[in-house]
């Protein structure tokens, strides 16, 4: 027998580790059966895209509303000019930022729980920014006259203003929006040729093909391949960090009080994850019981994120006690007025659900009893997801309802108009997730055969060669999955 | 070979892309230019200059070139404000039958041209036998968000046919200019001619 | 072009086969495998893939592109906001910066579209369905007098099934 | 992509459409919605007008009785807007927001279209000639049945030639003089003035009087000629140590007391004890009757006798008030301010031989008795103005026959036969005496907007149709009769034209005896209930006049704030212990009727009265009056002071009771406290000595250099370019460099505010809606559609919505605990900071720091982020919510006509654009052009914005901060000079505002 050379990790640093087993897995054949055997439609499914569809028409036509009468058919209520059109922009540009981290940034450090979940959170990602996106140019008051903020040679000679944070946003959003989708989009180039291979219908075959570009596993591509989608997530790393920063900046450069903090980066940022984290809990969980893949995400790939949102909202219960302290330090009277009007002016039950949501409940998180309970994580990140679309709407409201000039402090209120233009995203962004998990594997299927064993000669692990990490992160008699 | 086929298609459609960007954005950024609009399918462009090489029908086909090349009338005779005032002025229908009272519809030969019975003059004098004001149509429009101040331009020298083109030759009127910002700006900073040019702030137009 | 395609059903065995078949200067040797697998890498070694240089130059465009366009802006007709410098380089970092992530990656995708010659649309011979799903391939391309050795090289190393294509 | 959306709506250019000077036909297209933009030239060449160039008519104001001087800006057939005449000497080029208002009237769009014809029981069309045939014939009736002798004609009060004019005409149809009504005029101070001085309003001289207290008298606002008193106050206050101690005296601190030092709360009804206690009688009675502490009277005793000269004011609306203004006639003469502080030998002659609402309602009994066969009323509205209890109507339906001269349909107009609509003084020839030897000249500005006839004319017309009186009417209009009859003949009639004044006296008919038996109104402690009720007439609405003026309904309440709506003032302290708070539903009830408003919690009311304003309410009276607020006439009972024949305003006392409602107050205020921000500023008279110029401390380490460069310039807009600190050799200063051959950074605009001057009479805020095409947003029909508040009047200001450019901010320092507290007004505008926090966040240049140091708002370059607006610290940007510039949308804010009112400069926004005070920039660029025209530079003080231009106290400088020849740039080197918030934004305003200086009571008199 011919001895091979026993790979080293460092010479392939484009595979990332696998340090969570996926022990009921056997073969690269099972993935490809249990993964593209997701994709067949099913009623539910057809019944939830109409729901999601329906939604988004209520929002459509709520926004035709806006448009032909004005804005003053949504709440706004001077001097808050930044309703919840802005709270929920926010919001979805947040809830995109986990999926950037779990796909790009753990995927930088091996951190191997990721394979499993990233498909799905890239998507999220995708699919949160383009509802994101909508949110600004909804709330302009001329939403024809957009292409101003768009930086192009014209008869006018007249250009956007590069100071203002809001330029910045937009080429901040359409980046990552453009990079995000690039990264989704590679990583399933192998799998829709594993689609393709499987295909029947000829024109869905015809369609694999083009979209998969040709693609036929050959060593020079998985060679380039591992490398663009390394430098891909290089670059996703500080870019995600950058746009939440930039969205805060839309706050922080301003001089609105309760706003013009130093803060507002790192505590957008941390926020942003925390509430993607969530997110992907709302998401993963029900796929995972209803595609029947608790093979493949694993209760121990859900524990490891649970951790991470652990952690975060750890990070963002500090910012929100560094907001406080800083309005009390300051001294300044401004300062303290906007805090006290946050806390118990007309919104305070708003600010006491950001609390509870996003620094309580997450407490529990620390009993492994908890992490392992995937019920308990979905209703969690049920709470999660409001508490965090709360949150902004506790940063913005009141401190812009509270300026600098007494005379027109206010009170604001939205009106249907706004409430049905929220359900109208919510509708959007399930629209596309529904479409994108019925037409295209949810979990990444060559990155899942990295980690599962490979076919051997023989029946025992042969020195020498890899069969992807035994070393397991936990023990194998952690207590079970409950649900 | 296929492959390199592939290769012309990919920039392809990114120019493509580009383009169309760019002609939607000019589309909403300027007026349509080489269109020429009839009265009746012409719109009430409150905020976007009105379109270039517009020439619509006039109540009365008034001859430009007869009054002004072979009378030799001045501009300032007719639109007498246009030194004065903001508004160039229209001629009041009294300052037409100033002339046209003796001047009839009834042409007489004149070197060479047979005489004539002119219609034009029979409208003119019916409008001022009925009393009614001539409801002529506008050609040349800037946005309402616009101040264009005739007589600050006219009394720095630049001449009526820089806008408006040789109007003296126009039997009838067009629209000559495509009267959109970067056009005004090019005069403002100087480019056509260094002595005509004037302060390019936007709120020297823009209140 | 021609030569020989040998279907694995194992991993060891192809990498034996392929140790082997360089061994023996078959010609050059495409594998196929439904993941990447850095054992297969290895025995094929490979220098560094040259996607990283479109990136580099990509990053390098985009961030003087980001620099460049406020500032020749800013300077094109200057009007004051807010007592700032006219062209003031430290809020343009940003654009600078997204731009650089923009045009970084675009150029790293070209780069990979470069390389592995995407978009192809029709399939190479050599290639198996199988490939994707759960068999490694080896494509070795030969001239006719040496397909023989190549094809017992493979049988021998087990190969589930070998075929000449042309 | 269309751009038909940008900022549009109704254009200047529909003027061009509509340049054809006012014809009937012209006017038709102006309003067609032709989609081909036709150009109208003139039939006939007028040949005084240049298209494009404003002329300005002299002509009077006829909004209230004094009859100011103002000018018909008009261009293109367009009166569009009043400003104050400057040559005027009674309100030399001042201007009240009720005068400013008056193109409202004219253009408003609920005035009738032509005569109207009672048919089988409702007003129906008719021609002229229809109308005037029968008016003709009823005349003749009335002569013939000799009913002519009981016909009743109720003018509405003006001076000059047509009360003469009309007393003529009526006796030609044997009928008796006319009552020329007036509801506002203090009746019992004009007769008690004409008792004690001969003269019905002597004009006063705040400036010569070191004290001046005022028991109930509103000076400010509709108590005498409101105008020139303000004028004359504010040049009292301008004298800073000099400037005279205000104390006023009363139930209600009105927007008059609101500018007194010391406000002395008394019980209504118990003035005349406080009156006579200052003239020496016994203090302690005074104080029983009134609940004011003994000490507080004493001192002011005191203080009046060691003070001289002084002022004494009285205007009382309730039984006895005669007695009242008497007693302080006669504490006039005896401190001897007769001839120093009231100056008898100039009255204001514009007040003399108004009727007293004593006749008005002996009229009415007449017609009630059925002995009145012909009543003819214009221009007043008594079926609104009078009681509910008087019964108007009742009285009016016995008249057999009733002519309307008015313009509106009004409640009185409603119930009449025949309507005969009168021009619109700005349609109308006439004239008016304000004061002795100055004739005030009304020439019509433009041609009439719909079919109607000026009274006069029509009454001519009758008088040469009907054979017995036809020989003595020759002048073929009244306009001839004007200059026949006018003093110096039609020479000086066209000489005055040019100014709008001329000399000489016009013959005044002859006073009517004053009508006895007016039912005598009970003293109002006697009265049951458990509050005072205090009716008064609101400072923007007048006598409900102006309900139908959205401008005036907009224009929040001077003290209270609140608009679109009638509220009950309640006593603060008294509030909490009710458990009542601001916006609570009240009921209060008398024996006449019952009333439901909001309540607002008030600390300048007496704490057993509740106050409510005059003049909302309407039943009739178009789309912006109708159905708005309330009327407390509704539960008054009829009772006069029978002395003098005015009517009890302050009558009776109410039961009070707390409905459980909650209707939100439309109040533009958002906290009434500055929470220490140093937003409105005041120091008392006595520091005003060690007072210095604000100087900027540089204690803290790393705080930057905030102090101004020359010119009200900012530092950073300079460094930006490079002008000072090291110049980075790449910035390119373009226009901004000083040196650039524009010429356009030479110059600094700014203004100074002096809040010493300032009186917070508003007038600067509907000057600003008048000049920049202001939409009023809060009708009852802009709220349809909308998805909230629907048809809610005011709604869109319960949404903080308001589109006011200028604002006047009212802040009370002090008082929370009951104790004295001290009202600040202060006007906040566009501060156009040289260091804008609002210019570096929008992403489009729609608002950038202009070369000449404008902060600019490019509205078609607007894309609507609001994000300038978050960003502004002062709140002064609004944002177009609706489309009220698109005569497509349901809240347009210019109905048919109204919009020809609009300022052909001024472009008007449409919807989701931002826009902002923009220091009247249309007026800067016209003076330049003015200038280059002209061949010259700008002179000093040349022009000034619409606001300084019409504010009565002269409080608003405005002009070049960076030329030493305009007096702005000498105001701001004030010492009391500040700058709102720059001390912690460092946003360098060129707004300058000087302190407010307040004169505190004597030490001696405090320590008493």
């Amino acid at each position: 027998m011919a001895t091979v050379v026993s790979p080293s990790r460092e010479a392939s640093p484009n595979i990332p580790s696998a340090n969570i087993q996926l022990p009921a897995i056997q073969s690269y054949t099972q993935v490809n059966d249990d993964i593209i055997g997701t994709l067949r439609p099913t009623g539910k499914w057809f019944a939830a895209l109409g729901f999601a569809i329906l939604c988004m028409l209520i929002g459509a036509t709520a926004w035709t509303w806006q448009i032909y009468m004005g804005l003053g058919v949504a709440g706004y209520t001077p001097p808050v000019m930044w309703g919840v059109y802005i709270v929920t922009f926010v919001f979805w540009v947040g809830i995109g930022h986990a999926g950037t981290l779990i796909s790009a940034i753990l995927y930088l450090f091996r951190a191997g729980f990721r394979t499993t979940i990233y498909r799905c959170a890239e998507a999220m990602t995708v699919f949160a920014v383009m509802t994101a996106g909508l949110f600004p140019i909804l709330h302009l008051g001329r939403p024809w006259k957009f292409f101003y903020l768009i930086p192009y040679p014209n008869w006018r000679l007249i250009w956007p203003q590069f100071k203002s944070p809001l330029v910045w946003d937009v080429f901040a959003i359409l980046t990552y929006l453009t990079v995000s989708a690039t990264f989704l989009y590679i990583g399933l180039v192998p799998d829709l040729a594993a689609m393709r291979d499987r295909e029947t219908h000829p024109v869905r075959k015809r369609l694999y093909s083009v979209l998969s570009l040709g693609w036929r596993n050959s060593d020079r591509e998985w060679r380039h391949f591992a490398r663009a989608y390394l430098f891909l997530a290089a670059f996703s790393t500080p870019l995600v960090l950058s746009v939440h920063s930039v969205v805060s900046f839309d706050f922080a450069m301003s001089l609105v009080p309760g706003w013009h903090a130093t803060l507002f980066a790192p505590y957008f940022v941390a926020g942003a994850i925390f509430s993607g984290i969530g997110m992907v809990f709302t998401i993963i969980i029900p796929i995972r019981r209803w595609f029947n893949l608790k093979r493949y995400v694993t209760i121990n790939h859900l524990d490891a994120a649970a951790k991470l949102c652990l952690f975060t909202s750890l990070v963002v219960g500090t910012a929100y006690l560094m907001e406080f302290f800083i309005g009390w330090y300051s001294g300044s009277e401004i300062e303290q007025s906007y805090w006290w009007n946050r806390v118990y002016g007309q919104w305070w039950w708003a600010a006491w659900i950001m609390l509870l949501c996003n620094c309580v409940l997450p407490l529990t998180l620390f009993s492994q009893k908890l992490r392992r309970n995937t019920t308990w994580l979905f209703i969690l990140s049920m709470f999660i997801n409001l508490g965090m679309w709360f949150e902004r709407f506790v940063i913005f409201e009141p401190s812009l309802a509270h300026e600098f000039e007494p005379w027109q402090w206010t009170a604001y209120a939205p009106t249907y108009i706004d409430w049905a233009i929220l359900l109208g995203s919510f509708g959007w962004f399930s629209m596309w997730f529904l479409l994108f998990i019925k037409n295209l594997p949810v979990i990444a299927i060559a990155e899942v055969k990295e980690i599962v064993p490979p076919p051997l000669s023989t029946p025992q692990p042969v020195e020498g060669i890899d069969v992807s990490g035994m070393h397991l992160e936990f023990e194998p008699e952690t207590p079970g999955e409950r649900d | 070979m296929t492959v390199r086929r592939k290769w012309a298609v990919i920039p392809g459609l990114f120019a493509l892309g580009a383009v169309a960007v760019l002609l939607s954005a000019y589309q909403g950024a300027t007026s349509r230019p080489d269109t020429i609009i009839t009265e009746k399918g012409s719109w009430g462009y409150s905020a976007a200059s009105s379109p270039q090489g517009r020439s619509p029908e006039q109540p009365i086909h008034f001859p430009h070139p007869t009054h002004v090349q072979t009378l030799g009338m001045n501009c300032l005779y007719c639109h007498y404000a246009a030194n004065k005032s903001t508004d160039p002025g229209l001629p009041a229908v009294s300052t037409c039958m100033g002339c046209h009272l003796v001047i009839g519809p009834k042409r007489p030969a004149m070197n060479g041209r047979p005489a004539f019975e002119s219609a034009e003059i029979t409208k003119l004098q019916k409008y001022w036998n009925e009393k009614k004001p001539i409801p002529w149509v506008r050609i040349h429009h800037v946005p309402d968000y616009v101040n264009f101040p005739h007589m600050t331009h006219v009394n720095a020298g630049v001449t009526c046919q820089t806008c408006h083109g040789q109007v003296q030759k126009m039997t009838q009127v067009y629209q000559y200019a495509s009267l959109n910002m970067g056009w005004c700006i090019n005069c403002h900073v100087g480019n056509v001619n260094p002595a005509w040019k004037a302060r390019y702030d936007c709120s020297v137009c823009h209140y | 072009m021609q030569g020989i395609v040998g279907v694995f059903r194992d991993l060891d065995s192809t990498v034996d086969a392929i140790e082997s078949l360089k061994k023996m200067r078959a010609g050059d040797i495409t594998v196929y495998s439904p993941a990447p697998r850095h054992e297969i890498e290895h025995i094929i070694a490979h220098g560094p893939s040259p996607v990283r240089r479109f990136t580099l130059i990509g990053g390098l465009l985009g961030a003087t592109f980001g620099y460049w366009i406020p500032i020749w802006i800013s300077d094109y007709w200057p009007l004051v906001v807010g007592g700032k410098p006219v062209p003031s380089w430290v809020p343009y970092t940003i654009i600078s910066f997204e731009l650089m992530v923009l045009i970084g990656s675009l150029a790293t995708v070209l780069g990979l579209f470069v390389n592995s010659r995407f978009p192809r649309i029709t399939m190479t011979v050599g290639y198996d369905p199988r490939f994707s799903d759960g068999e490694f391939g080896v494509w070795v391309q030969c001239p006719p007098d040496r397909q023989r050795d190549v094809a017992g090289a493979l049988q021998r190393f087990g190969a589930a099934e070998v075929r000449g294509e042309a | 992509m269309t751009e038909n959306s940008a900022p549009s709506g109704v254009g200047r250019r529909e003027f061009l459409k509509i340049l054809g000077a006012g014809s009937a036909a012209t006017a038709a297209i102006g309003c067609s919605s032709d989609r081909v933009e036709r150009l109208i030239p003139y039939l006939t060449q007028p040949d005084e007008t240049v298209p494009g160039v404003s002329n300005y008519y002299a002509s009077t104001c006829r909004e209230c009785s004094v009859g100011c001087g103002v000018l018909l800006e008009t261009r293109d057939g367009r009166t569009f807007k009043l400003e104050g005449n400057p040559d005027h000497p009674l309100n030399r080029g001042a201007l009240c927001a009720r005068g400013q208002a008056s193109v409202q009237g004219l253009y408003n769009p609920d005035r009738y279209r032509g005569p109207m014809i009672r048919k089988n029981g409702k007003l129906t069309p008719a021609t002229w000639t229809e109308a005037l045939q029968l008016m003709g014939q009823k005349l003749g009736e009335a002569q013939s049945s000799g009913g002519a002798g009981n016909a009743v004609f109720i003018n509405k009060h003006e001076s000059g030639s047509f009360p003469a004019f009309l007393d003529r005409w009526l006796a030609d149809f044997g009928m008796p003089a006319h009552l020329s009504y007036d509801a506002l005029a203090d009746h019992a101070v004009i007769a008690a003035n004409r008792q004690s001085y001969g003269v019905a309003w002597p004009s006063l001289s705040f400036s010569a009087a070191k004290l001046i207290v005022s028991i109930g008298a509103d000076f400010l606002e509709t108590w005498g000629a409101s105008v020139p008193q303000q004028l004359d106050f504010a040049d009292a206050r301008a004298k800073l140590e000099d400037a005279p101690r205000f104390v006023y005296i009363g139930p209600r601190r009105s927007l008059t007391g609101c500018n007194a030092d010391q406000w002395v709360a008394c019980k209504p009804g118990s003035e005349l004890a406080i009156a006579r206690a200052l003239a020496g009688g016994s203090v302690q009675s005074a104080a029983d009757a009134s609940g004011v502490p003994a000490a507080t009277l004493e001192a002011l005793q005191r203080e009046l006798g060691a003070t001289k000269p002084s002022l004494v004011l009285a205007g009382s609306s309730g039984a006895g008030s005669m007695e009242l203004a008497l007693a302080v006639n006669e504490l006039n003469k005896q401190l001897g301010n007769v001839g120093t502080t009231v100056l008898t030998d100039q009255p204001i002659t514009s007040l003399e031989g108004i009727a007293t609402d004593a006749d008005i309602n002996a009229a009415v009994e007449k017609m009630r008795a059925g002995q009145v066969p012909f009543l003819m009323v214009r221009g007043v509205n008594p079926a609104f103005t009078m009681p509910r209890a008087a019964k108007v109507a009742d009285a009016l339906a016995k008249v057999p026959f009733k002519v309307s001269f008015s313009s509106y349909p009004d409640e009185t107009s409603e119930l009449c036969d025949l309507v005969l609509p009168d021009h619109h003084p700005i349609e109308s020839w006439g004239d008016a005496q304000p004061m002795n030897d100055v004739i005030s000249l009304q020439q019509p500005g433009m041609d009439p907007v719909y079919d109607t006839r000026q009274t006069a004319d029509v009454l001519i017309d009758l008088a040469k149709g009907n054979q017995r009186t036809a020989a003595r009417y020759t002048a073929q209009n009244y306009m001839r009769w004007l200059i026949d009859n006018f003093p110096g003949g039609t020479t000086a009639f066209t000489a005055g034209l040019q100014k709008g004044i001329g000399s000489g006296s016009i013959a005044r008919p002859a006073a009517r005896p004053a009508s006895t038996g007016a039912p005598q109104a009970p003293a109002i402690e006697g009265t049951n209930g458990d509050f005072y009720l205090v009716v008064y007439p609101s400072p923007t609405l007048g006598d409900g006049s102006g309900a139908n003026k959205p401008w005036l309904q907009e224009l929040p309440d001077p003290v209270t704030k609140i608009c679109w709506q009638t509220w009950i003032e309640i006593n603060q302290q008294t509030a909490r212990k009710l458990g009542i708070d601001s916006g609570d539903v009240l009921q209060i009830k008398t024996e006449q009727g019952e009333l439901k408003a909001p309540a607002y919690v008030y600390m300048g009311i007496q704490e057993n009265t509740v106050a409510v304003a005059f003049g909302q309410g309407h039943s009739a009276y178009g789309r912006y009056a109708m159905g708005v607020g309330l009327n407390p006439g509704d539960v008054l009972p009829v009772g006069f002071d029978a002395a003098s024949g005015s009517f009890a305003w302050t009558a009776t006392k109410v039961q009070l009771t707390k409905v459980n409602e909650f209707t939100p107050l439309v109040t533009t205020e958002g906290s009434a406290r500055q929470h220490g921000r140093g937003i409105a500023r005041s120091v008392p008279v006595e520091e005003l000595p060690h007072l210095e110029m604000e100087q900027e401390e540089h204690d803290m380490p790393g705080k930057p250099d905030q102090s101004y460069l020359p010119g009200l310039r900012s530092r950073m807009a300079a460094d930006a370019m490079g002008e000072i600190g090291d110049s980075p050799s790449r910035v390119q200063k373009g226009m901004y460099d000083p040196e650039h051959w524009s010429q356009m950074a030479k110059r600094r605009w700014a203004m100074t505010i002096d809040l010493a001057r300032c009186t917070g009479c508003s007038a600067c805020v509907t000057a600003c809606y008048a000049e920049n095409n202001l939409p009023t947003v809060g009708a009852p029909y802009q709220m349809v559609h909308t998805a909230f508040l629907h048809g809610v009047p005011g709604g869109n200001i319960l949404k903080g919505r308001e589109m006011n450019w200028i604002r006047l901010e009212r802040y009370w320092e002090g008082g929370e605990d009951g104790g004295e507290f001290e009202p600040r007004f202060v006007p906040m505008l566009c501060q156009h900071c040289g260091n804008a926090p609002c210019e570096p966040v929008c992403p489009v240049y729609a608002t950038y720091h202009s070369p000449d140091g404008l902060n600019v708002q490019v509205y078609n370059r607007c894309v609507g982020t609001r994000y300038c607006s978050n960003n502004c610290p002062y709140k002064v940007r609004y944002f177009n919510w609706f489309g009220y510039g698109e005569p497509a949308r349901p809240q347009y804010a210019w109905p048919e006509r109204m919009s020809w009112q609009l300022n052909p400069d001024v472009t008007v926004r449409g919807k989701g654009v931002m826009e902002k005070c923009t220091f009247c920039v249309q007026r800067i660029r016209e003076a330049e052009h003015r200038a280059k025209a002209e061949g010259r530079e700008v002179r000093p003080n040349e022009f000034t914005t619409s606001c300084a231009q019409a504010c009565p106290s002269r409080a608003i400088i405005f002009g070049d901060a960076a030329d030493e020849e305009w007096s702005v740039a000498r105001m701001a080197q004030d010492r009391r000079a500040y700058h709102v918030f720059h001390e912690q934004l460092n946003t360098y305003p060129a707004v300058v505002y000087l302190q407010k200086v307040t004169h505190p009571a004597p030490k001696a008199a405090a320590g008493a």
